[in-house]
């Protein structure tokens, strides 16, 4: 595989992701808002984590950027509202550790489930950003929303 | 004129017959973001380390004085490309962005410029809303240092800086803008800017970074007081950029940084500082880089710089037919070959930039995606990146067509 | 260890090939200067630019990939070879000079440096009596900006640093000195004088100029903030240098240069910074160059620092006993091969240093004559100038012997 | 000729002047001081001039630094003290082209006198700035005391 064959870039998953895109749009009810830019090429996504206890409720946001970055939030969407910050972390660590491997290390269908189909991506190293962009900006928004609580209960 | 020869050309760019994944050909249409290099340039390099290294100035036998020789040739050799006057008008920077930054910090340092005194609160500095990062973030920097203002020129829906969105005055005391656009291509009035800065009493600083590369320069006709631009992006190494000062304001300004033979005399407290240019280069310069720049400007003048741009002219005119037959393409900037450099700008209809140049990529085809280090002039145009290819002495009109072949190819399979 | 072999050393260095005028060979014995390079280096960089150059981070094409890659790999291996914990503390700048520069002006910036507040009157910067003039220079000059005393080690006749000769306090912001001397020789106890900064609160800046080519360094051990050093004298390339930096500090520090690469975002009048290294790296990087330097530490890693070391400390213990034949002869800076580096720095009767090196020059060896930019040390001395002989990996004994017998000969010219 | 052959650098007379500098020392008669430095070997000269109507009657200084540095001092007093302002104006251009000609032009003996050894010294360009010091600092000193005079009539 190499960079003539987009098509191990371009999956049918991630095309989906990029035109119907799951989640979209910044809802009222939330905890923290950050914006994440990439400087490389100006993508930039604004995010809103709402936690409800140990639940990541919604995940909310607004992103400009190419098929990969917005096919990611997505995806991303989808695997962790819902799941305890605990579980979405894990599953941050699972994407992010298939991302940064260059194409070596299998990916973990179990936990990872639509976004395996990223795990093209990691093959091409200048998008590897794309795809981290918003997982990037659910990870500060939500140790953001933790900090917040914690000093609230203290 | 009618020397220039293309495909002769291409024989010296040893990058240009590679071959890349899925075996394509490499077609390298980013040459606004770096150029290629010759083997004249490359060897001048290894030739340099090979045989004549030492460090200049400093050492006084025989390999010293070799590279001393060498390495002020290579500023003799580009103060003659650009027609400085003297050749102690040029100073040895890392890039162009050092080159305008070092302008900006020693302008807004000097307590004293040309009789008028220090850049204080009221008086305005002006730039444009074309401008590369590296020609704007140092001038709020000074702004913020000095108390002085922020104006910019506007740029029109076609692409051309709007002179008269703003007036100048006796307020203004730097006026700094690019002479070509590396997003647009735009060619600028610069002469008639500076006229109008002088008018009022203003310093001039050009961006020569597009045009220094791609047409004929000459520093003392344009009358303006600073010109910065690059030498990676003039078949030149990396690692060397270049400031061109008018030599009697340049050795009535302070230094930039503090070292090794930017001084005259050194104790621990105050030192006190060599004339131009070594006032500006402190520490060991870019020796081997200023080698293989001017070997860099003997290829470019070999060649001839009016046929240089007139060969830009021919393939950018070329493509702006080309691309005009692409479906949803739609350019930001000039689109007829006027006063216009090589290097467009476009969007594909809905189909991001970064996806249209992976395409292009897998096709072999070099392009660049993003902001291009231009995010004010994006906003201005209302997009948040765009896809630019962008020409030089190698590009040919298969090429192009190339390129237009893997745009169609990007819309069938993004389905635009 | 005993592997290290100076005869298959200097078959990778074409130039120690070259013979000079009156077909003499070349010895050079001035790499304190500037160090000379093997052709694994030239081949690296010429490589680079033949089949992989592209500019670097802005580029998405296979091109562009490459060249990123092979940019960011120099930067991996410089990390690895000084001991870096993390790849992202080295940052490159165009030598040590700009390295000490850019740690001056943004300590100088900085409104919050580490919970101490910004540096301004009352506080302190200490540096020494044996800098080289690219870490004096900048000191005043922030004292100037900020309103901060300058304070210096003296040296002890016998060349060391005098540790006592002032006190360290709360008032002690910077501590800003040289590990070895580069016209003394000397190598300094940095690892103590951290120690006493840091048990003041006051940040280290180590000028690791002299002693990364020399000697296996380790950053993360030693403990200080920053440590400079300099591409072209550890068998790399000009127009690079490194600043390392203790991360969490580089991160809470104001930018340098504006432009490029090193912003976040940018609109017309207010930008954010990206994260380091990149916020410190304005413009179009040293590509090419940092190619090159990673050629030289894989270069230098593949004959072991130690080795280097050992090598250096031998030659240098030879020639200290050679020099000491030589009638009228006075050496500055400590005379026996203990805490010392291959630089001897020497008076020869009455004989002016630039009569010496002239009558050297003319028997092929290669030395410096002057104040080896460190005019206020030579004063300590009470010396205008020195001659200075230096020696490094390719060094070998017969160039020591060529080095007295040229020196005689240079008595007998002079009559001395 | 070349780096091997330094007896055509240190010719005879050079040497003598070197040995038995000329007019050195800092006369307390004079219009005007300055003092110039090598900045790349740190040579340096304390220089003074002192002017009678046209006349140059005395050069007086102090020099530290090489042979040829030191010898070109030497041989400048020789030449310039007792001339008009306008013939050792003439004097320093004839040497100064000697200087820059890296040894292409035919020095002029009927001018320049002794400083023709310093012919030699033009095809060593890291020793030209050397033979310059003590000139240079003469010009300085001297277009200073010029303009001095200038302000004191007007
Ligand atoms: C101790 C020391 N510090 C700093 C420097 C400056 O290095 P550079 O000239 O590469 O900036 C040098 C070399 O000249 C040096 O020896
Ligand atoms: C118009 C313009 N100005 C400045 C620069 C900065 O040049 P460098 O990256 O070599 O500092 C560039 C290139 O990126 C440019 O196109």
């Amino acid at each position: 595989m190499n960079a003539a064959n987009v098509d191990a870039l371009y999956q049918e998953i991630i095309l989906d992701h990029y035109k119907n895109p799951q989640g979209e749009g910044l809802r009222d009810d939330f905890d923290t808002e950050v914006h994440h830019v990439n400087p490389t090429c100006g993508d930039e996504i604004t995010l809103r984590v709402d936690l409800d206890g140990d639940i990541v409720k919604d995940v909310s946001y607004a992103a400009e950027g190419c098929s990969i970055s917005q096919a990611s939030a997505s995806v991303m969407y989808e695997l962790v509202h819902g799941k305890t910050v605990a579980q979405a972390f894990a599953i941050l660590d699972e994407f992010h550790a298939m991302m940064q491997s260059k194409g070596q290390i299998e990916p973990n269908e179990d936990v990872l489930e639509d976004a395996i189909a990223f795990a093209g991506v990691a093959k091409f190293p200048a998008r590897v950003k794309c795809a981290l962009l918003g997982w990037m900006a659910w990870k500060d928004a939500t140790s953001a929303a933790l900090s917040l609580k914690e000093q609230e209960q203290s | 004129m009618s020397t220039f020869d293309v495909n002769a050309v291409r024989q010296d760019f040893p990058i240009l017959g590679r071959r890349l994944a899925g075996d394509v050909p490499l077609v390298y249409l980013d040459s606004a973001n770096t150029s290629q290099k010759p083997q004249q340039v490359i060897d001048a390099i290894a030739d340099h380390y090979a045989l004549h290294n030492a460090n200049v100035a400093r050492a006084m036998h025989q390999l010293g004085a070799e590279a001393s020789e060498a390495f002020e040739s290579g500023r003799s050799k580009v103060a003659a490309f650009i027609g400085s006057k003297r050749t102690d008008e040029v100073v040895f920077t890392k890039n162009a962005s050092e080159a305008l930054n070092l302008v900006a910090r020693v302008l807004g340092d000097a307590r004293e410029i040309e009789g008028r005194g220090p850049i204080g609160p009221g008086d305005e500095i002006v730039i444009s809303q074309m401008e590369h990062h590296s020609n704007i973030v140092p001038w709020p920097l000074l702004c913020e240092r000095t108390g002085a203002t922020l104006r910019w020129f506007e740029v029109t829906d076609d692409g051309r800086l709007d002179l008269d969105s703003i007036e100048l005055s006796e307020r203004t005391r730097v006026v700094a803008v690019t002479w070509v656009s590396n997003m647009l291509g735009t060619i600028n009035p610069v002469a008639e800017i500076v006229r109008r800065a002088k008018s009022v009493g203003a310093l001039t600083v050009i961006d020569g970074s597009q045009s220094v590369p791609q047409m004929p320069v000459n520093v003392s006709e344009l009358g303006a007081d600073f010109v910065a631009f690059t030498g990676h992006k003039m078949v030149g190494p990396t690692g060397i950029g270049v400031l061109w000062g008018r030599y009697e304001l340049l050795a009535s300004l302070p230094p930039f940084l503090g070292g090794g033979e930017m001084i005259e005399t050194v104790a621990m407290e105050r030192s006190t500082f060599a004339a131009p240019p070594a006032r500006f280069e402190a520490g060991t310069p870019p020796i081997a880089q200023a080698v293989g720049l001017g070997a860099a400007v003997d290829y470019l003048s070999s060649l001839g710089m009016e046929n240089v741009a007139a060969h830009e002219q021919q393939v950018t005119a070329y493509a702006l037919g080309r691309l005009a037959e692409v479906p949803g393409l739609d350019i930001i900037g000039p689109r007829e070959a006027i006063e216009r450099g090589g290097a467009i700008s476009f969007t594909l209809g809905e189909v991001h930039p970064h996806d249209v140049s992976q395409l292009l990529d897998s096709q072999g085809v070099a392009v660049r995606a993003g902001h291009h280090c231009a995010k004010p002039l994006h906003q201005r145009f209302g997009v948040q990146s765009t896809t630019r290819a962008s020409f030089y002495l190698y590009t040919t009109e298969a090429e192009i067509d190339a390129l237009v072949e893997a745009l169609n190819h990007t819309r069938k399979y993004f389905g635009v």
